[in-house]
């Protein structure tokens, strides 16, 4: 049998056979039969990359939060808030890298105080989370007047709208955000005590695990990712908006739990979490592609994911 | 020929496969009406999957259960409880947050009190199911303010609440004292009066001699044979079990050391109280007293595991009091704690992950885990230990109660700790597996680790000890040398208020 | 308790200062930020105390913005965009504590004293005319609605009735998500690019930020020739108007007079008691372009 | 010791000592403070709760469902949904009772579905009820055609905007909801089967409880209860609009969650979600009447919220 924890890799192998991810390819190969000349295409493939980059950020480092067995409510609103910072900062004349890099430092700063509270004052992750959200979209409301703040030079919206190659920008930071937070999650000690922690708090606790300081950890690096993916998503937008990134808050959660359901302990797993992403993303292109009522394709999109989902179970051994 | 009736309970051809694996193989059983069959192996040998296949836990692969003859086909707990087969599971399953009376009657359907609920009246009939087991609980605290010992007394009140005619007991006794355990034979007895059946899974031998009328020994999955106890003895049970004669059970005791080593002054908790005792290098202490007299609660707090409200806790010259965990197990104070699913292990994780948690320290470079040293590590140790597993990448969740307690063992011996504090290690644990553990234990010592052992079994503190401390409401009532010590002045000191 | 201690007007308007109070639901809305902005200003210059009171978006709690509003005994409450159909319990609630209520960009509705608006059917007009002509007369448009909003949707409507008597087909009409709407509209459009290839020659936004969004798809796709309007003026709006991308053109409501307007009436209302001449006053939009 | 569960009563005497309840405290004594001639009066008194009514019966079957340890993100959608339907109805021309029946029962099924997907098929309730609350979205705004329906009944409309002597119709509602949720969670054994699955399923399975079936009736509770709220809602609003509804989601789960701050077992009780739903009505009531900027207000509510539950934890005893 194969090693939930001791055995680092992308992860594909600790996922259970067949379930989700058979949800996923068989949107694919849907899509493919109903439109092959559009979805099929590479443009088309890096344009769903390119959409769901941001997300991905942000599911990546919600990942590392439920690994720990919280959630992370005040994601969408800190992409947000730090977009308008960074924004804002740019107008005023400051140069993109130290912009950027104070912008960053707010995400920390601003994962730190979730941390904080959830950690060593012991609140609900849910209560303390939904708490920051509405004061970081205050903030930022305050910050940018409640109105958006353009005119970002050049160099700084590259990082939003540049390509490196035949890759856009988004996708670039994401794959790097992605491929550290799995690093993370599979290969480092911390990771392993994340895991632990989320397992079972009071044995990672008598086994010598600081679990407070795990936790906290876990909420720096989504305050961190929350910050980077807000950055991104201004130079993308090359604006800054004070309610840019909040629809990120429930689909990344949706995309970690997508993507649990492909794990054997219950856990998240990035590579579950990608594939989450992925139906995400390509049941949305899909439809768009499909021409389908913008109603009637919300109303799919919910019967889709449950039939996807539902897959997993079929493949579930009795209890 | 005489027509007998037939088995209460039987099983037919029984096997159960995990994936490729078959840990029960063409089991065929027969059970009567007022005996008690005790079900008797090691570690793994499947006498909890059988207890689970009888009761509607789980489903066979192949084979059948019959009930007075006829063919049962369970597909859950609720149609076994319906056909009068109850069963104690070997693991603790009460609802923590919910109460004594609660936990007892849940899931019962009981006439006239299907829709509403009653506390008042629940508490009376709970109180009185109480009453036959000698207990005393707090009726309207959440179970999980129980101890441990009291804990399983609910879940053994839950079980007989339910008019069973088939009583399975998984490991009843493994976390009870002397008191307790014959308070609840009384109850089998006259259970067993009453024509139920009784189906008893152990590992304290003792007991079931004094106890059962028949017993099956199953080894990796199959059953070796069923007899009568009284043409029994002891040996023939072991060898039976693991296939070989049994070496010596407890080892000799130690002959050198006794630096002072670990010293708590004057300790107190939610229990504990004003309690000073010193741990010697080379020596195993062993700490007795009743249920809920704060043994553990003691070892928790050497370890840092609880706040001391008052004294110190010092290794050498150096003062632990105010340490974290963390701190205290790297100057060497390790704690391996009592409750194994809810304090020792993450359940869905694999018997590697398990003993690399708390053992990063040396299982890791620079902040990045070495998968090669944690497998090394788990495979020495599975070795060790005998950990019944399919790999050392098997969830723990899969693995028998018994071999589940060796791998928090395993975490924590690796730890190769100075001062070594175990609180029940053997629970759970089979005849021949406990032998090794006690000879572990003296390895330990005289390689130079302080040891200190709680256990609710006053034999084994004998066996093991070489000094064995009495606790009694919180307060110590005496430390006496367990080479002169006999169970009844133990016991007596269990019961007597200290003299301060 | 029946006896209502009901606070005395003059004890909250001490010393006969004007106090107004603003709902909104839209406050996260940068247009509503802007006329509602200018309207505060309007006031202060009068020596009003103005509040703002935003629900973001909960037209529940907006009933209950209105009812807090009222217990309060200001000498007016305007509501700064929303639907009037939705508001009818909070109008009770104003009227019942005697307060005027004038709307901004509302809708004409019983319980308003006046409302001042922009004609959004108007807007949608100028704005899908704009497009037409920057098509060249024909072509085939993807609409960006909202229809829950009742402004964008007359607006909608407005544009709907242009381009049918120009000729001109609607391709599709995409619901775009709110919050979120610039990236939202630009996956959606980005979509509908790689669906219907060259077949798409204009887009029309509802308001500018989908039109941003739909802009940076074409941008991005390296689309030329396929021109965007948007309405609302906003300030983003006319610098990418500026650039000279594919955004064309914009429909600047006029907040300004809008604002002054609605001043204007509550101060005839508290001070002078005269109340409105009409109950409701549309102001036209001017559409903005590259020249 | 203070019986902890097994003495029904509304279940004061199960919470905590101090706690959250010092800052639900703490706030009404600050704002009488501040503004006590506006907000100590009978009249804004009843505007707090009238302001709160939907909002309780949501987060009152809401605790329902998180008792059980799930949760229901679908109920705002549902209550829409629900609203929209009700609304199309009458002004079809259907009399109120019946229109209100059907609607109740499209609100019964639409639990149904939900409870099925989480109880039988075993999706995880998060995933389920997104999936169902993006397929109730499309739903409403397809029959409502995304606009608002308009022009009801005034013996519809009076349910919402009527009052039953001094009290606003919507809280007579609210009352009755809250009390029969209380009855069934503290007086039922099939409440005590609620708290027993969420407290340990595995345990009340292997107790012979049906859980399935106990799971199934929570989420039909909520289905019941969201469309109450959507009935409600659109009396109130005297039309029937869309999206009306879907604020209560995060609401509600956030008032349950204030409340758990408040219980000893770390699990829902109807006592500690009305002093949830106390500190989100009064909070929001007093910063309005504080006229607070309100991009201010949103920080100061999660600023406040942060502070009123950790005073939770000065109560707590340490671990
Ligand atoms: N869910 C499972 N998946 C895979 N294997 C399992 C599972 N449950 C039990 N097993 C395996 O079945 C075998 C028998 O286990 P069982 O629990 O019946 O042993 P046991 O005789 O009760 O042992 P103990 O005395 O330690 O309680 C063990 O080897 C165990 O690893
Ligand atoms: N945190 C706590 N809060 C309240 N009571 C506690 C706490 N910790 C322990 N106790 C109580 O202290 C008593 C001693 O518990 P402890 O677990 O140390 O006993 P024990 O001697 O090990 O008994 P057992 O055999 O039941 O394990 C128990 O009655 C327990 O309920
Ligand atoms: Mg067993
Ligand atoms: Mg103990």
């Amino acid at each position: 049998m194969i090693s939930h924890l001791a055995r680092p890799g992308l992860g594909l192998a600790r996922l259970a056979p067949y379930g989700t991810l058979l949800g996923f390819l068989g949107l694919i190969v849907l899509f493919s039969v109903l439109k092959p000349a559009v979805f099929l295409t590479p443009l088309n493939f890096t344009n769903v990359l390119e959409q769901i980059a941001i997300l991905a950020m942000v599911s990546a480092v919600q990942t590392v939060v439920m690994v720990v067995g919280d959630f992370d409510l005040s994601v969408g609103a800190l992409a947000s808030l730090v977009g308008v910072i960074v924004a804002q900062l740019l107008v005023q004349g400051m140069s993109p890298v130290p912009a950027v890099l104070l912008a960053l430092l707010v995400g920390l700063l601003a994962g730190a105080v979730n941390g904080f509270l959830v950690a060593y004052l012991g609140l609900s992750a849910f209560i303390a989370t939904l708490a920051t959200m509405t004061s970081f979209t205050g903030l930022a409301l305050l910050l940018s007047n409640g109105a958006t703040v353009f005119g970002l030079p050049d160099g700084f919206v590259w990082l939003g709208q540049g390509r490196l190659g035949p890759l856009p920008m988004p996708v670039v930071v994401a794959a790097l955000v992605v491929a550290a937070v799995w690093f993370l999650l599979s290969a480092t000690v911390l990771g392993r005590s994340w895991y632990a922690v989320g397992g079972n708090a009071e044995a990672a606790r008598l086994s010598g695990v600081n679990t407070r300081l795990v936790r906290f950890s876990a909420f720096l690096v989504s305050g961190l990712g929350s910050g980077l993916a807000g950055v991104v998503l201004t130079a993308r937008l090359a604006s800054g908006h004070p309610t840019a990134g909040d629809p990120l808050m429930l689909s990344s959660i949706a995309a970690v739990f997508l993507g649990i359901t492909l794990s054997r302990a219950g856990q998240p797993l990035v590579a579950g979490t990608l594939v989450g992403l992925g139906i995400v993303g390509v049941l949305n292109n899909g439809l768009n592609i499909m021409q389908v009522n913008s109603y009637v394709q919300q109303i799919l999109t919910g019967v889709i994911i449950v039939l996807a989902v539902s897959l997993s179970r079929l493949s579930r051994r009795r209890r | 020929m005489t027509r007998t009736p037939p088995p209460r309970l039987s099983t037919r051809g029984l096997s159960r496969d995990y994936g490729p694996v078959r840990v029960v193989d063409d089991v065929s059983l027969q059970f009567h009406a007022g005996t008690i069959h005790a079900l008797l192996g090691e570690n793994g040998a499947g006498k909890s999957t059988v207890v689970k296949m009888l009761s509607g836990v789980i489903q066979p692969t192949e084979g059948e259960v019959l009930l007075d003859g006829s063919p049962l086909e369970l597909s859950n707990v609720r149609e076994g409880q319906a056909s009068g087969i109850i069963a104690l599971p070997q693991e603790l399953t009460l609802v923590p947050t919910l109460s004594v009376a609660e936990n007892i009657f849940l899931g019962m359907k009981r006439p006239g009190r299907r829709v509403l609920h009653q506390p008042r009246v629940l508490s009376r009939d709970a109180r009185a199911q109480l009453d036959r087991l000698g207990q005393k609980l707090p009726m309207g605290v959440p179970v999980r303010e129980l101890s441990a010992v009291q804990q399983t007394m609910v879940a053994l009140a839950r079980a007989l609440v339910r008019d069973a005619r088939v009583l399975i007991l998984d490991e009843p006794t493994a976390s009870l004292t002397d008191s307790e355990t014959e308070q609840l034979f009384a109850v089998l007895r006259s259970l067993r009066e009453q024509g139920t059946t009784i189906i008893y899974v152990s590992h304290r031998l003792e007991e079931v001699f004094a106890l059962a009328d028949e017993a099956t020994v199953m080894r990796n999955g199959r059953h070796v044979w069923t007899r009568p106890i009284a043409e029994l003895d002891q040996d023939q049970v072991i060898s039976a079990m693991i296939g070989r004669a049994q070496g010596q059970l407890f080892p000799d005791r130690a002959t050198g050391g006794g630096d002072p080593v670990l010293h708590a002054d004057g300790v107190a908790g939610y229990t504990v109280d004003d309690v000073s005792l010193t741990l010697r290098r080379g020596r195993v202490l062993g700490i007795a007293g009743l249920a809920g007299s704060g043994r553990s609660e003691l070892l928790r707090i050497l370890s840092g595991a609880e706040r001391a409200q008052r004294g110190r806790v010092l290794l050498g010259d150096d003062d632990l009091t105010g340490r974290s965990i963390a701190a205290r197990m790297s100057a060497g104070v390790v704690l391996v704690p009592e409750e194994r699913r809810s304090q020792g292990l993450v359940m869905t994780h694999s018997i590697a992950s398990n003993i690399a948690l708390g053992n990063y320290p040396s299982l890791s470079t620079a902040g990045v885990a070495s998968p090669s040293r944690e497998a090394a590590t788990a495979s020495r140790l599975v070795d060790d230990l005998q950990i019944r597993a399919r790999s050392i990448r098997q969830r723990v969740n899969e693995l028998s109660g018994g071999n589940q307690q060796k791998v928090v063992l395993a975490r924590y011996l690796e730890r190769r700790p100075s001062v070594l504090l175990l609180d029940e290690p053997t629970r759970g644990i089979d005849v021949g597996t406990k032998a090794e553990i006690y000879h572990l234990i003296r390895r330990l010592a005289d390689e130079g680790v302080a040891v200190a052992v709680v256990s609710s079994e006053i034999p084994e503190l004998l066996g093991v000890a070489d000094e064995i401390a009495v606790l009694h409401d919180g307060r110590l009532t005496g430390v006496v040398d367990a080479a002169t010590a006999t169970e009844e002045s133990i016991t007596h000191l269990c019961y007597r208020k200290s003299d301060r | 308790g029946g006896e209502a201690t009901t606070p005395d007007p003059a004890e909250t308007t001490a010393g006969g200062d004007v106090t107004v109070t603003v709902v909104t639901p839209y406050l996260a809305n940068a247009a509503t930020k802007e006329v509602i902005d200018l309207f505060t200003a309007e006031g202060e210059e009068r020596g009003w105390e103005v509040s703002v009171v935003d629900t973001a978006g909960d037209m529940n709690k907006l009933n209950s913005a209105f009812q807090d509003a009222a217990a309060q005994q200001p000498d007016a409450i305007v509501l700064g965009t929303g639907d009037p159909t939705q508001i009818s319990l909070g109008l009770k609630a104003a009227a019942d504590a005697e307060v005027p209520v004038f709307a901004i960009d509302a809708g004409e509705a019983e319980g308003f004293a006046a409302n001042v608006t922009s004609d959004n059917a108007d807007l949608g007009d100028q704005s899908a005319k704009a497009l037409i002509e920057a098509m060249g007369g024909e072509g085939q448009v993807v609409m960006m609605t909202h229809d829950p909003h009742p402004g964008v949707r007359a607006r909608a409507e407005g544009a709907r009735q242009a381009f049918e008597a120009a000729g001109i087909t609607v391709l599709e009409e995409k619901h775009v998500n709110v919050p979120g709407p610039v990236d939202d509209a630009r996956t959606s459009v980005q979509d509908i690019l790689s669906a219907r290839g060259g077949e798409v020659t204009g887009i029309w936004g509802g308001w500018d930020e989908p039109a941003l969004g739909a802009t940076q798809a074409l941008e991005a796709a390296g689309v030329d020739g396929v021109p965007v309007v948007g309405v609302d003026g906003q300030d983003f709006a006319l610098a990418a108007i500026e650039e000279g991308g594919p955004f064309v053109a914009t429909v600047k409501q006029d907040w300004p007079a809008i604002a002054a307007k609605v001043a204007e009436l509550v101060e005839d209302q508290v001070t002078n008691g005269t109340a409105p001449d009409q109950k409701n006053y549309e102001l036209p939009g001017t559409l903005i372009t590259a020249d």
